[in-house]
């Protein structure tokens, strides 16, 4: 089948549709016109557009938790915790890693062994094998709405489940489900799995029925550059758009340097408004989220709550119209329920504190906004082109030749030769640009601001401090200088 | 004479970036790493022994299956003619902060002769590696 | 005897000393001449002056708690696991309640109780009823520089003993240890107390022992407008000058808003450099500190890491040299030394994270430092001319006037006619502004300023508001807003 | 019938805020109230109540010597002929944070009618003073 960036036509997608729910017997369960009756049904303020909305409109950050067990009454006391004694505003399933990857027998070993030891054996909810039934039973038992996190290069089937389970609200795409979370899954097999779930999100809006999407920000949390992770979701923000999404999130991990951060939040809305007007795509509503720091994590709580806590503060500068929360528990493990709602308390606190100080102007942020646009739009328009004007293909020839490229990726259909390092505030710059389209100007900027921080270190650049940085966070500090 | 690892992130897991240090930090220690990268399944590791001669498997398991994925390791190396090989284990091998004690004894029992608690950092297992294939 | 802005005669001052020393038995272990040949053996990184030099010249914020009992080994303990478990760089001694109203006979009550009763009985150290062999074993036991804070009106015997004991830095004021602390005790007298103090610290300073002194600034923290604090600090700055002080603190306590912290410490800075600068005082140092929130704290401990980081990023924003860090427990009580090392490890990591990005330009950022430094001066001027010259006499007269006016305060020698509030974006700015000798543009700026706020709300300007702002923070928000 | 409180900070404690809110709201609940401040002597206290002819003495402490502050009150009340008058505590009543119910149990043992915790909102003594001075 061809790839190309083009609304589906329904009879496509439905013979597409026989395959996605023949994956699992649970497919069978699923009814579309039941499932929309049933959607229908669920009232406003359980659903995130519904909430994404008013908190857009009144310049609010949400607060939303990663949570998920294999067990389904579990999974309930656990997300009722969270919303009662975490105060979360925005609900998750996390899904366990083997559904990820479509291997639900593994997934049903996880769920036995799990019942027969007690302990959870996986590290998330396994939508799938508990059916569209097992996941109403969540959905409708909780106040908050809740939102399918996971990680999945081809979440037809989850998505098909999960919509018609009640969930009101999908993470993912071609390229951030891809790329950070395989090996060797096709980029072209990805962006269709994903044109198909937003096909299928574009029928439930024809049908009346709102469902928020989001793009996964973080790609591999790891010293992702904003312009990548900006990049890669006005990439599937378009795609998404172009099969009929209307509400869309796109979101951003932290990296650690404030300027940067609310600069890199600004530029992401700002961009994909104007990639969306110039595409045609006037009537989708955009919201945008930051992760909290999304690589390694001190293992002393106390050193957590910091970095939540900061990552927290960014949030509420950047008004971001929600907030991913971690736990102080993140260096170690799936959190406790207690310690999940530790870090959600946190960030509430944090976020209430700075509800009313959005950083909206400065010197020091329009530079860096006009940094990271500028080589957000190299990216793009090259992309443009290679693609001959259609964004699908585009996608697919940007990663071939390396002009997207996204750190520390586990996929092979990822260039990965760029190279990012901290500069000596703490922003995260490019020790190498590897293939990407930028010009000259811009190169010698990253090259220049890596030059200062060796300086500042009296080291020579060198991989040496890539190691560091990535250290450096869960050893105490943001910039790895030396001893 | 220089010793042989193969190195690999067990299962479905794709934690990409211990991974690259690990075999950043392993080659610069002298040792020979075959690096498998992320998702290995156990089948892969231990050819990957067999073809390389290796003098031990390094396994790291970061996002929690490491329990289920690392059953029977030990009696399928041992059928492969791979008899007393060093297995090593590391990451954040279970799910969620379970007493690491209790973790240990779990996958000593499994047959590995070294586990490794979450953010270890790779001297120790350098450090562990010079002392165990000293005499061999 | 006759206050006035001099610095005290040689004479006059061992005269005052017979009368300081025998209040207590252990005021006959001082001897000045033993006491400066022990603090010139204490090697100079134990030596607040020389930690605080090097982190003035480094940029760097260092990192300092709260913490006292009331037995010595305890005490040792204590220090030692703020330093180690802590990562605390500066150590405190904090003095009990009893202590600091020269109540020895009910210190030694306590000393005794807690003894037997296996619990601490007291709020601090008393370091008076320990003696100089007492605090020498607490300051020659840690790696890291001991100071004394306390909160006493008259403090001549406690400095007398610790510096004999071996503390480097010795925190208060004649204002500040006053209003916040005493009820009826007169300006006047705390005054020449004070000025014993710093004549005593600058004897040591003339035999070649430099001692740290620290003019305590949050007051009654509790929405304490910048003007306020800063006037006081400045004024007690320039009293310490002229006795011979050569190494100076001045302090801040976090009202909340980023740019208005910001703002308020860098206006700190300059204008105690300035203020010193016209009257002569040219070869002072002077370094700032910022406090972590000093009002009512959340009871939840999550929250209560919330409020300890954010004002660890203000402080590392700001670039303080140093921050007083709360704990977890601060709602509750004095803290465990566990609950307290947590709270220096989560200032420590964020401290670390923003060492490299100071806040130091921006428009707003300017213009609050202006209204600051504009209010500042009002004040100080009109002070300035109510002592006809002499700052001792205008500190007095100006607390009279109602011209220097702390919110909440207990002592009746304070005028408690101004009445702050949050304006909308959180900054404390005031809602009565008394007597304050502000220009009636000033007047209007913090008039339209809470209008605008409650407009916002709804309301009326009341009471209310002001009620609503106290409770805000230890209930999860910095602006009380209505329901 | 109004009735009337004497309130106030004892022993050598200045913290003022809560003071002065406690004040606000018992007065603005309706009743009246002879507030003495921060650092309140128990005699000052006793004198107070007997001037005013007061159903209820409300103590706070917050600096954490109540417990070295209130030993003997109730008996110096007794003595002042303040038999079966009301009394309160409430604030951060010793020093630390320490299990809530044995605290309680020390105060009632030294003869306090209620005892409050740390941060209780003056609503819930405003809801006791109203049930106990109910039949008074
Ligand atoms: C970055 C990250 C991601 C990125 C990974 C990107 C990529 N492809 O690499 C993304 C966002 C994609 C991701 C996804 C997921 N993650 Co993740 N992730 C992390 C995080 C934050 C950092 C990992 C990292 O890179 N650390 C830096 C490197 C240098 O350290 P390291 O990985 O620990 O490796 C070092 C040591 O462990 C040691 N080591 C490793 N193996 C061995 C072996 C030996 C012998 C020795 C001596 C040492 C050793 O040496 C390495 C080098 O120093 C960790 C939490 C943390 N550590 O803070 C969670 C974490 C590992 N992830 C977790 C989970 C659950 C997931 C997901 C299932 C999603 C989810 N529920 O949120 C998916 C799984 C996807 C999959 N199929 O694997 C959990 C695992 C939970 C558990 N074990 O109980 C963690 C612990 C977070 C948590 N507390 O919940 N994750
Ligand atoms: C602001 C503050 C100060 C200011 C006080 C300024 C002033 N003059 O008012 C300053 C900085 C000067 C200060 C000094 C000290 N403080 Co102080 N302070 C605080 C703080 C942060 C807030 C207090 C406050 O204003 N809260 C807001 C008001 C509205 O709440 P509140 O005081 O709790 O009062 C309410 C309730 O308790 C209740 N309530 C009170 N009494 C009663 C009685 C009844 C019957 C009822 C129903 C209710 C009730 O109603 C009140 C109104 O809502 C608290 C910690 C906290 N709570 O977060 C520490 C705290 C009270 N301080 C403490 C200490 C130890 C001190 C010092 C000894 C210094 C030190 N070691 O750091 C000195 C003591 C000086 C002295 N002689 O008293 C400790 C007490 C420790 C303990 N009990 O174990 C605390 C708890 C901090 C801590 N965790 O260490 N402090």
């Amino acid at each position: 089948m061809q790839l190309s960036n083009k609304k589906w036509d329904l009879d496509f997608f439905l013979a597409q549709r026989q395959e996605a729910l023949s994956a699992w017997p649970t497919g069978a369960e699923v009814d579309l016109d039941e499932a929309i009756a049933y959607q229908a049904e669920i009232p406003g303020e359980k659903r995130f557009v519904t909430r994404l909305n008013e908190a857009l409109a009144a310049g609010k950050t949400l607060i939303q938790p990663r949570a998920g067990v294999p067990l389904i009454n579990e999974h309930i006391v656990l997300l009722g915790h969270l919303e009662q004694e975490g105060e979360a505003d925005l609900l998750p399933t996390t899904i366990d890693s083997y559904t990820r990857l479509n291997r639900y027998e593994d997934a049903q070993r996880g769920i036995e062994e799990s019942k027969v030891s007690g302990k959870a054996m996986l590290n998330g909810f396994p939508a799938v094998n508990h059916g569209v039934k097992g996941c109403r039973m969540v959905t409708s038992a909780l106040k908050a709405p809740v939102q399918v996190r996971h990680g999945t290069p081809d979440a037809r089937l989850l998505c098909e489940i999960t919509l018609a389970g009640g969930f009101t609200s999908f993470e993912g795409g071609g390229i951030s489900y891809n790329i950070p979370y395989a090996k060797a899954v096709p980029m072209q097999d990805t962006l269709l799995y994903w044109q198909y779930v937003d096909r299928l999100v574009g029928l439930y809006e024809e049908r009346g029925i709102s469902i928020n999407r989001e793009p996964f920000g973080p790609l591999t949390g790891t010293l992702v550059p904003p312009c990548i992770s900006n990049a890669v979701a006005i990439l599937e923000a378009l795609l998404a758009a172009e099969q009929g999404v209307k509400n869309i999130t796109v979101g951003y991990g932290q990296c650690g340097n404030l300027i940067q951060d609310v600069a890199a939040i600004r530029a992401l809305e700002q961009q994909t408004k104007a990639y969306f007007a110039r595409f045609g795509y006037t009537d989708v509503v955009v919201s945008t989220v930051l992760h909290q720091w999304m690589g390694g994590f001190p293992a002393d709580e106390a050193k957590a709550f910091a970095v939540i806590c900061w990552g927290s503060a960014v949030a509420a500068l950047a008004q971001a119209t929600k907030v991913i929360v971690k736990s102080p528990h993140e260096a170690l493990g799936v959190p406790t329920m207690e310690a999940n709602a530790a870090g959600l308390r946190a960030t509430k606190q944090v976020i209430m504190m700075l509800a009313d100080q959005a950083i909206a102007d400065g010197e020091r942020l329009q530079e860096e906004m006009a940094i990271i646009m500028a080589e957000t739009d190299c990216i793009l328009e090259r992309a443009l082109e290679l693609g001959e004007g259609d964004w699908a293909l585009g996608t697919v020839r940007g990663f071939e030749a390396g002009i997207i490229d996204i750190p520390f990726a586990p996929s092979r259909y990822n260039m990965g030769k760029i190279m990012p390092a901290r500069d000596n505030n703490g922003a995260v710059r490019l020790l190498d640009t590897g293939l990407l389209p930028f010009t000259d100007k811009l190169k010698a900027f990253h090259q220049a601001k890596i030059a200062q921080r060796a300086q500042a270190e009296h080291r020579g650049v060198s991989f040496q401090m890539v190691i560091d940085d990535i250290y450096a966070i869960s050893k105490g500090r943001l910039v790895g200088r030396p001893h | 004479m220089q010793k042989t690892l193969v190195l690999g992130v067990i299962g479905a897991d794709v934690h990409a970036v211990g991974n690259q240090i690990l075999n950043y930090a392993f080659t610069d220690a002298g040792f020979h790493v075959v690096n498998l990268g992320v998702m290995v399944s156990q089948e892969e590791f231990i050819e990957a022994a067999i073809e390389s001669a290796a003098d031990a498997i390094i396994v790291s398991s970061l996002y929690g299956h490491g329990e289920l994925d690392c059953q029977g390791l030990r009696d399928k190396c041992d059928e492969a003619g791979l008899k007393g090989i060093l297995l090593y284990v590391g990451g954040n091998i279970v799910v969620g902060k379970q007493p690491f004690e209790e973790v240990r004894q779990r996958f000593l029992d499994m047959g590995f002769d070294r586990v490794f608690g979450p953010g270890t950092p790779p001297e120790a297992g350098i450090a562990a590696l010079r002392e165990d294939l000293a005499d061999r």
